[in-house]
């Protein structure tokens, strides 16, 4: 050389990535974040499962069904009892909905639930003691619900029942063909296990005594009284009430009803009745409706299974008149605003018993010398974020209160019941909630989940169905069970599918390993967007950099 | 130094025949040195070559303006191409021919040129020998009979060398041949294929 | 063609990994230690597919090779945005010569290799459609000709874009470039012109001729990876949306590819000596108008007066299909 | 051993005792001759360890030895004429690369109009291309060159080029003594490439440079040229002490009297009309340039061997205290007059001298001794201008005959 420096190499060759210097995040203009949104079927659900959480682990097979039994039995004591009756409003709001089919949400929680009475998983025992005492009135899905919770933070539980089996309507309601009486039994006795005391036959009488002996007091006695409507009858109809039937047979003292059954009414006690008189040996059961399908309050599935069944429905028609065997009925039609009205047409039917289940009422007798509590449309009016009563110390949650009169609505209230009981014993409010984010179908790019239908749980075939009390649903097993949970399109939650990390442009991803997700190196993210426009969950916002 | 032109037709392997004729003087002593003049002519176009032989080095890579030798591969060339220009005087001219001398001063409008002109039809040796009409065996053969630059078995060992076996045979024989064919007739002069000038007649 | 069996997850093939995948089953893309062989700190425009696609190739290239690759570089916008001196975004051993030669130069490092009895290096060449169908195009046939031991792989995003968005001969039909602009009574780049280099690399019969895109990683993983299976000459010719040239949202890079293979628009083939040997069969069939609508180079097509060229482009998805059996119809 | 040989095969015989490691052949007139010579050899075996690729163009040519270059290999190609224009941009990417190539030039003509024969502006458009251009007088030079030429480009990491006269040189026969395969082995070192593409060490070759490096790439590559002078000049001494004749080199000097090539000649004398050529047009100035002297004609012969990078100092050396320079250019610098020339009034400027440029030969015209001499005899007596076309013919082109077409007729 001429005493020049010269390169170490010549046409200016240089070392493999050196373009570390250059920092390619100054050029964003957006950058990309990561989120947790709330999926649909979450904020769905009555009872506020985590159920993303939970399928998330049934995804992983076998290894992550404890832990997900475990991350569901946190909203849920009863996954095995609910996993058979829950109407899964969580299922109608699914995401996967719009692409395919819905999970099958409440099929996998039931096998999560059957899978743990199998395998023996008891429920976490409490971590500390407070030494408070709680009673709850009723050892329904509210009562045991709350029991539970209660427990869980460490408080004393006495629940007494008025009945002579806990489980309210649970176990006189529904019958044992959706929900047989073993699994109840056990999924109530593991609360038992938990510390929870049950005492059966043990009506409360007297609040202000039980106040005394208690630092709190949640009210859940539900509603097992029902509700009557004037019909002009003579002296030879059979009419009763279609929850006595139910809770009849569920004690064990099945009822004689003839061989042609009307039940009256449009609910999903309507359909238990006429399924329930179907296994009682009745051949025409024909459920009689005041409006139309679109109208009845009756689950459509629980309407498919008694038409499956053989059960008849008569919409839009009411019944005027019992007179011995035959029914008077009145066509009815619908007004603009789709209220029916009669049209003077009139038919008859012919009815061995007449099954009223028209709706049930609260049993407030406990209440009828408490002025403090207010009582307004049958109900016990709460506060609705602490669900207590008027009276200090005093909760009310499930049926007996204001709400939809479902299982699954009442384990919510009850387990919002003991949150709002903890507090109040510790003397805190409860924090506001955040308003939760959706996570919308729109925010999802559903091109990357396989294709894969439902998996239908197996039923009984019709002729056998309507033989007995056998459970018509049988559940599914591990392995569906698995492909069902990985239909989860995981919405508004990360799930790892490394999209975001293989497909940025700019190598700009780092991923943290399994279960830490990724983290964006804003050094170099250029915001160009793709992670968040192919993030198949929609957990990635682009949000505009502050200059 | 001496100095040869060489005139053919393209494929008839004149630019070969400048090669092994520098080859053959280089066996036979001398420096060598061939110089193909190329066009972008195909088979059958005139072609010509030159090559050289010196006792000293050979520097200058002019073309041969004036040549000791001329050796003409092509009889029907004898008109277009001149190829007696430039001709050292006492010169020598070999052509491929089956006619003689005079026919072709005639042809090639040198009655009155000095030079020796030997015809050889080599053509017809080389087609009984080889088969093909690659008359430069029998050409270089028929120069080292008529003048002392090469020798009969330079030239042999210089195609065998390039087209070792059958082939390196057959245009040994054709040299053979076309040897004997010009030592013959410059012994007996009587057929009148060497036809000279009166200067040449008493050098013969 | 979804190769890698995978028992059903929720993304199954289609996403980059999935955290419920065997190693075994994993994409090169999804490992937290993937090679990154183009790495950060390139200046590739927001949302460039071609520096995606590029590397995913050279990841699966260089882990197929055991970490024995070398690449040549055609200019472009990759060797322009890649290697300003005295940066460069590559790690493996990479050269960049001039815009025509990538092809050529890839052979002599394969031949240097052979004669130094390295056969177990490999060599990789890569360019745009420009160094490839146009300029290079001769340099590449001569490497398909002579079956050179060379991946070599296109990344087409359909023009010269690192000139300013010119038309190449792999622009398609009525697309607006700058030199072919959207005016006149045939706007865009003009009908009945260009070519298929991929019909072209079949046509040489070399042992392996493939194209991918950016909307399916496996698929492009695969087939890196078949092709570095094979010795002699093999080609990926591999569709990559420019957000620059197209006039398209930084973030639809690969939502366009998507619909350049929905649409039947971009068949997604492998061909093994000339001879068509898989599809990829359409899994949801979309318009080509969610292919063309986002592009700003096809604006003048959604305005009065572009309904032939519309329907010349629906007409060109329905050949594919038919051609190429796209809705599995056939088989 | 001596031995009758074609230039070409002299050439390509040497090449491959040089063993390269990959041969690129494209053929184009007169280099063709060259890569038919090595493809023989790389069948027979005589070219070992060596892969030999028929390329499909020259672009492709250079192409494939800048690949083979960077990957380790010595890589060798030749060309032409309209082959290295059409190769153009890859010559100047090598250089620009530092890759040490080796290309044979067998010089011939750029057209239109197209012309297979011999001169040097193919090679002079390339000129700054940034390769070494080292020309041989003759075929023993040609071969001799080649062993050179591979030890200093790979010293300086510069490609060269070697630069032959097409047909002239090589289609000629001459009697040549080829380097030996165990000589070439001793003398020149194993190719170690400085950089590399090493899968163990990887590297990136060929990134862009901005308008804040590039001058500076440029300056770099100037001064490596400044180097190679130096370099070329001990590989040609060390030729010369090993082999015993000469080789290359920056410039040729001749004796006096003899026209012999000698190193130890002294520079010329002020009286001395000093020719400077290339190539093999020397030759025929060694046999016509004692005529001259015989005359009294004080005429000295000076050879550029080494064009590129140009020798101006050795130049200047051996030129001594002659003013005196006519300069035979076998390329044309239009509306200028010769390249060399150019190249060598730049070498003498301030130097007062007089510099007559004689453009010959171009197209193979062939140059005659008794044009040289009567253009140095003008010179003598100074009548001869600067810049002349030697042999032009008058009357300018030579026309078809009227009526001569097919029309006409």
């Amino acid at each position: 050389m001429t005493g020049h420096d010269a390169p170490p190499t010549h046409g200016l060759s240089t070392g493999p990535a050196t373009s570390l210097a250059y920092h390619t995040g100054t050029w964003r203009t957006e950058r990309p974040v990561y989120v947790e949104l709330s999926p649909p079927c979450s904020l769905a659900c009555p009872s506020g499962e985590d159920i993303r959480g939970w399928l998330g682990s049934t995804q992983e097979g076998a290894p992550g069904f404890e832990a997900a039994w475990r991350r569901l039995v946190s909203a849920n004591p009863f996954p095995a009892v609910m996993g058979r009756i829950c109407y899964h409003p969580c299922q109608a709001s699914c995401n996967r909905g719009e692409l395919d089919e819905e999970v099958g949400i409440n099929a996998v929680e039931r096998f999560l639930g059957d899978t743990a009475l199998a395998e023996g998983w008891e429920l976490p025992a409490p971590t500390t003691e407070t030494g408070r005492r709680v009673l709850v009135v009723g050892s329904g899905p509210a009562g045991l619900s709350a029991a539970y919770q209660l427990r869980m933070l460490g408080h004393s539980v006495l629940v007494r029942e008025a009945a002579g089996e806990p489980g309210g309507m649970m176990r006189y309601g529904i019958p044992a063909y959706r929900l047989p009486r073993e699994v109840l039994a056990q999924e109530i006795s593991r609360i038992e296990r938990t510390g929870v005391v049950i005492e059966c036959e043990a009506p409360v009488t007297d609040l202000d005594a039980a106040q005394r002996e208690f630092d709190a007091v949640v009210l859940t006695m539900g509603a097992g009284v029902a509700h009557h409507v004037d019909i002009p009858a003579g002296a030879a109809s059979k009419i009763v009430d279609a929850i006595d039937v139910l809770r009849d047979v569920a004690s064990g003292r099945p009822p004689l009803v003839g061989r042609r059954v009307a039940v009256y009414g449009g609910g999903n006690t309507a359909m238990d009745a006429a399924r329930t008189a179907r296994r009682l040996g009745a051949q025409d059961a024909v459920v009689v409706y005041r409006r139309t399908q679109e109208q009845m309050p009756a689950h459509p599935t629980e309407l498919q299974d008694a038409i499956g069944e053989g059960v008849r429905v008569q919409w839009l028609s009411t019944i005027s008149q019992v007179e011995g065997q035959t029914l008077t009925i009145e066509r009815m039609e619908l007004d603009e605003e789709g209220r029916p009205h009669g049209t003077g047409e009139f038919e008859e039917l012919d009815a061995d018993t007449v099954m009223l289940a028209v709706g049930q009422d609260a049993d407030l007798t406990l209440l009828e010398n408490v002025p403090d509590i207010h009582v307004s449309d049958g109900v016990v009016q709460v506060d609705p974020t602490t669900l207590m009563t008027g009276r200090d110390g005093v909760f009310a949650a499930g049926d007996v209160s204001p709400g939809s009169r479902t299982a699954t609505y009442a384990i919510g209230r009850g387990a919002r019941a003991a949150k709002a009981v903890d507090a109040y014993l510790a003397a805190r409010v409860i924090p506001a909630e955040p308003a939760p984010r959706e996570a919308t179908y729109d925010r999802m790019t559903s091109w990357y989940y396989s294709d894969a239908p439902k998996q239908h749980r197996g039923e009984l075939e019709a002729a056998r169905r309507v033989t007995g009390f056998e459970e018509v649903l049988t559940g599914l097993d591990a392995e569906h069970a698995v492909f069902e949970a990985r239909r989860c399109m995981s919405c508004g939650s990360c799930f790892e599918c490394d999209n975001c990390f293989g497909m940025c442009p700019d190598d700009a991803i780092r991923k943290l390993g399994p279960g830490m997700r990724y983290e964006i190196d804003y050094d170099y993210c250029k915001g160009c967007g793709i992670c968040a426009e192919e993030c198949p969950c929609g957990a990635i916002d682009m949000i505009p950099e502050v200059k | 130094m001496r100095q040869v032109r060489i005139h053919g037709r393209g494929g008839q392997g004149v630019v070969t025949a400048a090669e092994m004729l520098a080859r053959a003087g280089f066996l036979a002593g001398h420096e060598a040195q061939a110089i193909p003049s190329f066009g972008s002519e195909r088979t059958g176009a005139p072609v010509v070559a030159y090559c050289r032989f010196a006792d000293g080095p050979l520097r200058t890579r002019e073309p041969v303006l004036a040549p000791d030798v001329v050796l003409v591969t092509d009889p029907t060339l004898l008109g277009p191409v001149r190829p007696f220009e430039g001709l050292a005087p006492g010169g020598l001219v070999i052509v491929n021919t089956t006619t003689d001398a005079p026919t072709v001063r005639d042809a090639a409008g040198a009655r009155d040129v000095d030079a020796t002109v030997i015809t050889v039809p080599a053509t017809t040796i080389t087609m009984t020998h080889l088969g093909k009409p690659k008359p430069a065996a029998a050409m270089l053969a028929a120069y080292a009979a008529a003048a002392e630059d090469i020798t009969l078995d330079a030239v042999v060992q210089v195609f065998d060398a390039r087209f070792p076996g059958a082939i390196g045979a057959a245009n040994a024989a054709a040299a053979r041949e076309a040897y004997s064919y010009v030592k013959a007739e410059l012994a007996g002069p009587t057929h009148g294929l060497v036809a000279a000038t009166g200067k040449e007649a008493s050098d013969a | 063609m979804t190769t890698v069996h995978i028992p059903f997850l929720q993304t199954g093939t289609l996403a980059v990994g999935g955290r419920l995948l065997e190693d075994e089953e994993r994409s090169v893309q999804s490992q937290a230690d993937r090679p990154s062989s183009l790495t950060k700190g390139h200046r590739a425009c927001q949302g460039c597919a071609e520096a995606l696609a590029a590397r995913w190739v050279m990841d699966t290239a260089v882990e197929a090779a055991d970490d024995k690759l070398i690449v040549a570089n055609a200019t472009g916008c990759l060797e322009v945005f890649s290697t300003l001196y005295p940066e460069s975004a590559w790690k493996p051993p990479w050269i960049h010569s001039v815009f025509a030669n990538a092809a050529a130069v890839a052979t002599g490092i394969a031949a240097s290799l052979h004669a130094q009895g390295r056969d177990d290096i490999r060599v990789l060449a890569q360019g745009g459609d420009g160094g490839t169908v146009d300029i290079g195009l001769a340099a590449v046939s001569g490497m398909f000709e002579r079956n050179d031991d060379v991946l070599y792989v296109c990344y087409d995003n359909q023009g010269y874009m690192n000139t300013g968005v010119q038309r190449s001969s792999a622009t398609p039909t009525s697309a607006r470039t700058a030199t072919t602009p959207a005016v006149g009574c045939q706007p865009g780049a003009p009908v009945g012109q260009g070519k298929s280099m991929p019909k072209i690399a079949m046509a040489h019969e070399i042992p392996y001729v493939a194209t991918a895109t950016v909307a399916d990683l496996r698929d492009l993983e695969h087939k890196v990876r078949t092709a570095m299976s094979i010795h002699g000459a093999r080609y990926l010719h591999v569709l990559v949306p420019c957000p620059l040239g197209w006039g398209a949202s930084s973030a639809e890079s690969i939502r366009l590819s998507r619909a350049a293979v929905q649409s039947g628009i971009f068949p997604v083939i492998e061909s093994r000596a000339g001879e068509l040997t898989d599809v990829q069969p359409i899994r949801q069939r979309m318009d080509v108008e969610e292919y063309l609508r986002p592009q700003a180079r096809f604006a003048h097509l959604f305005k009065p007066g572009g309904e032939d060229a519309l329907d010349r482009w629906r007409a060109m998805a329905e050949r594919n299909i038919r051609h190429y059996d796209l809705l599995g119809e056939r088989s | 051993m001596r031995e009758v040989l074609e230039g070409s095969q002299a050439v390509a015989r040497t090449v491959a005792r040089c063993r390269p490691g990959v041969v690129c052949a494209y053929p184009i007139s007169p280099q063709t001759h060259i890569v038919e010579a090595l493809s023989v050899m790389a069948r027979t075996g005589e070219l070992a360890d060596c892969e030999y690729v028929n390329v499909e163009s020259e672009f492709s040519a250079m192409s494939v030895a800048i690949g083979a270059s960077a990957a380790g290999s010595r890589a060798y190609t030749a060309t032409a004429s309209q082959g290295l224009l059409y190769m153009s941009e890859a010559v100047f990417n090598a250089a620009g690369m530092g890759l040490p190539i080796v290309m044979t030039v067998a010089n011939r003509a750029i057209g239109a109009p197209i012309n297979i024969w011999n001169d040097h502006s193919d090679a002079m458009a390339l000129r700054d291309s940034g390769w070494l251009q080292l020309y041989a007088a003759d075929n023993q030079e040609a071969a001799d060159l080649h062993v050179t030429a591979f030890a200093i480009a790979e010293e300086l990491e510069i490609p060269a080029m070697v630069c032959m006269d097409g047909f002239v040189l090589t289609h000629a026969t001459d009697v040549l003594e080829l380097p030996t395969q165990e000589q070439i082995d001793a003398f020149l070192p194993g190719y170690e490439p400085k950089q590399v593409l090493d899968v163990l060490h990887p590297t990136t070759i060929g990134t862009m440079a901005g308008p804040e490096s590039f001058t500076e790439t440029k300056y770099l590559q100037h001064l490596r040229f400044l180097d190679a002078a130096d370099v070329i000049q001990r590989w040609s001494d060390r030729f010369h002490d090993t082999f015993g004749r000469e080789a290359g080199g920056l410039v040729a000097r001749y004796d006096a009297h003899t026209f012999d090539r000698d190193r130890e000649a002294p520079g010329a004398n002020a009286e001395d009309i000093v020719v400077v050529a290339m190539g093999s047009v020397l030759g025929t100035l060694q046999a016509a340039l004692p005529e001259l002297r015989a005359e009294g004609i004080p005429v000295r012969l000076l050879g550029v061997s080494s064009f590129r990078p140009f020798p101006g100092g050795a130049l200047r050396d051996a030129l001594g205290d002659s003013r005196h320079v006519v300069v035979i250019d076998r390329a044309l610098e239009l509306g200028s007059g010769g390249v060399l020339t150019g190249c060598v009034g730049r070498a003498l400027a301030g130097t007062r001298s007089r510099i007559h440029s004689v453009v010959a030969g171009l197209g193979g015209r062939p140059i005659l001794e008794e044009s040289l001499r009567d253009v140095i005899r003008r010179a003598h007596s100074r009548d001869l201008p600067t810049l002349e076309f030697m042999d032009l013919k008058a009357g300018g082109i030579p026309r078809p005959p009227v009526g001569a077409t097919e029309v006409a007729r």
